[in-house]
């Protein structure tokens, strides 16, 4: 007890306590904060006010504490928070694989139409989907950089006319539109009794 | 065992009549009606009321005086229609549940089958009873201590930048997405895709992406110098078929001069 | 150097850290998870497969470490869990002054009835409590996760049977539902030396 700071090292036996419980509520309250506390918060926890040189000099103290550990005390714009060290997050990685998210069939089959018969115009893409396209499906793989408008259509209301990006190759890996599964292919997996025979599918050049 | 009903605090008065705190619930079963409105929200419904008048007045569970209490619930819900229907519904419900006991217990049994079907109060108690039980139940779960009402889980931070994906599209996805399409296409033969080369498309949107920002581009610079005949051939459709879909303009101004490539309606002041 | 203790002086130092390093990595994990954490998912923490009963004797320790402490490991059903010791909650509320708010009377019958009665129907839950059952009521449960639909009953119109959570559980505190309040028995409602007489007392359905 004799290494206590001499503003804490009062005679009065509960005094001496009260520096560990002081730790122990100041520790409770940064490890359950989901934002940093700055020291204006933590002096709140206490019923006197202990002052904020009192309290950076506990918080130091458990900053030590916490020396070696898997997670640390640090002071961030907002105040004073724990947080992993930067050594941990490869194996708290591992606990939350993020699933890639998955697109919507509605997006994928906008993905589709707009790969396939380029440049489509959102007319285009719902007559064939049957369905209404929200503009914020077109918006997603816009901002993706996967389409991007390329002109109008000259008919009434000039809609846009979208067609796929470079960079929707480079994310497929393909070198070029032709690399994507063929039409004729696709064909040949279609049930048979549709008349394929009148559509000429050329060979990519 | 007794106490009143919930959420009544012991000091706390009741209700307000004309100023004057109702410090208790009503002793007897005749509720005043202006303290019916406040009365009512205090409990959870007519089996709530009920339980309540019965042990307030330890009155047997079992041995429940049917006429009064039927005609004192159908006077509350006399007051209860001018004012909330729907709760008036559910009490009235209660009521007729009343009147149906008191009748059956008023008809005389044939003594076979008093086994068979018992007081006829038995299906009431029962679900008395069983609303007192969840009743209880439901304060005992209250008084568990609860995740950051009662106490705090750890929550340290944690770098979650940089961790957002966003998803991954494969070839096949595109392949499988453009199968289900034609497969639902063909089903509804309103609609008939004619499928095009592939290549025509791709080099249309090429094309149309090279006219954009420009006023017009030259028919030649349209085609690379060291594409091959099949792609100059593809090319060449492609801006036929861009011309048959009135998405650009071919011009010569003059007999054999320059030919020009302008997207369809690129504004004439450029 | 030389007075280094013989575990110590192994030549491979990588695993003479282990299971210090261990320790580390899973109160780490613990720390900052917003769920509990099955053991099941603790594996996965590290490479090597620990096996449970290692895992345990580990959680076991680590229990213990944090005795004395604001902060406690707890059990509860969806895993391990670190959180505040109850009589931390009077400090941390100051910092968070707004309490959540209590739930009604309405929506603490819903509740039992769900837990004690599960899988129930709105129906179900109606006959009960002899007033109908607001679906405000329902969609406030389902929201703080505590209860969820589980199925439908295969009776005409198919209504949704609602069943308790682990979130439920865990946000209680408990490890099973077993771990829930008893019930009072019915018969200990009746004042005592009632003649049940020839009074049936159908069992719940």
């Amino acid at each position: 007890m004799s290494n206590l700071p001499a503003s804490l090292s009062s005679p009065d036996v509960a005094d001496v306590s009260r520096p560990d419980e002081i730790g122990r509520i100041l520790e409770a309250a940064l490890l359950t904060s989901q934002e940093p506390l700055p020291i204006s918060e933590l002096r709140k926890l206490f019923d006197e006010d202990l002052g904020a040189e009192v309290l950076r000099r506990l918080l130091e103290e458990l900053r030590q504490q916490w020396q070696g550990r898997g997670v640390e005390l640090v002071k961030v714009a907002g105040g004073w928070r724990f947080q992993a060290r930067a050594e941990m997050q490869i194996f708290l990685d591992r606990l939350n694989p993020q699933k890639p998210p998955r697109y919507s069939h509605a997006v994928l089959e906008t993905l589709a139409i707009v790969a396939y018969r380029q440049p489509v115009t959102r007319g285009d893409i719902e007559e064939i989907r049957g369905v209404s396209v929200s503009g914020s499906i077109l918006k997603a793989l816009e901002s993706r950089g996967w389409i991007s408008a390329v002109g109008h259509r000259d008919v009434p209301g000039r809609p846009i006319l979208y067609a796929t990006t470079a960079t929707f190759l480079n994310d497929l890996n393909l070198r070029a539109l032709q690399e994507l599964p063929p039409l004729e292919e696709l064909g040949t997996l279609l049930k048979s009794g549709e008349n394929l025979g009148s559509m000429e599918l050329l060979p990519p050049p | 065992m007794n106490e009143p009903a919930q959420g009544v605090a012991a000091a706390e008065p009741v209700a307000r009549i004309h100023g004057e705190p109702l410090k208790d619930l009503p002793q007897d079963l005749y509720i005043p009606p202006d303290a019916l409105e406040v009365f009512l929200d205090a409990f959870q419904g007519p089996l709530d009321l009920l339980l309540y008048l019965i042990r307030k007045h330890n009155l047997d569970v079992l041995d429940i005086p049917m006429a009064e209490l039927t005609r004192q619930y159908m006077g509350y819900i006399g007051m209860m229609r001018r004012h909330q229907w729907e709760l008036a519904a559910e009490y009235l419900l209660m009521a007729a549940v009343l009147i149906e006991i008191k009748s059956r217990m008023l008809l005389p049994r044939p003594p076979e089958r008093v086994d068979e079907e018992g007081d006829p109060r038995a299906e009431l108690v029962r679900r008395l009873l069983d609303y007192e039980q969840m009743k209880l139940a439901a304060q005992r779960l209250d008084e568990l201590p609860q995740a950051g009402r009662d106490f705090s889980p750890a929550r340290v931070w944690i770098d979650q930048t940089g961790v957002r994906r966003l998803p991954d599209v494969s070839v096949d996805d595109l392949r499988n997405t453009w199968l289900a399409l034609l497969a639902r296409s063909r089903m509804n033969r309103r609609h008939r895709i004619t499928r095009e080369e592939l290549s025509v498309r791709a080099h249309m949107s090429r094309i149309l992406r090279h006219l954009q920002g420009h006023p017009f581009v030259e028919f030649a610079q349209l085609f690379s110098p060291d594409a091959g005949v099949a792609e100059v051939v593809v090319t060449f459709l492609a801006l036929l078929e861009l011309v048959r879909e009135n998405q650009i303009m071919v011009t010569q101004p003059q007999p054999f001069g320059v030919i020009y490539v302008k997207p369809a309606g690129f504004p004439v002041v450029a």
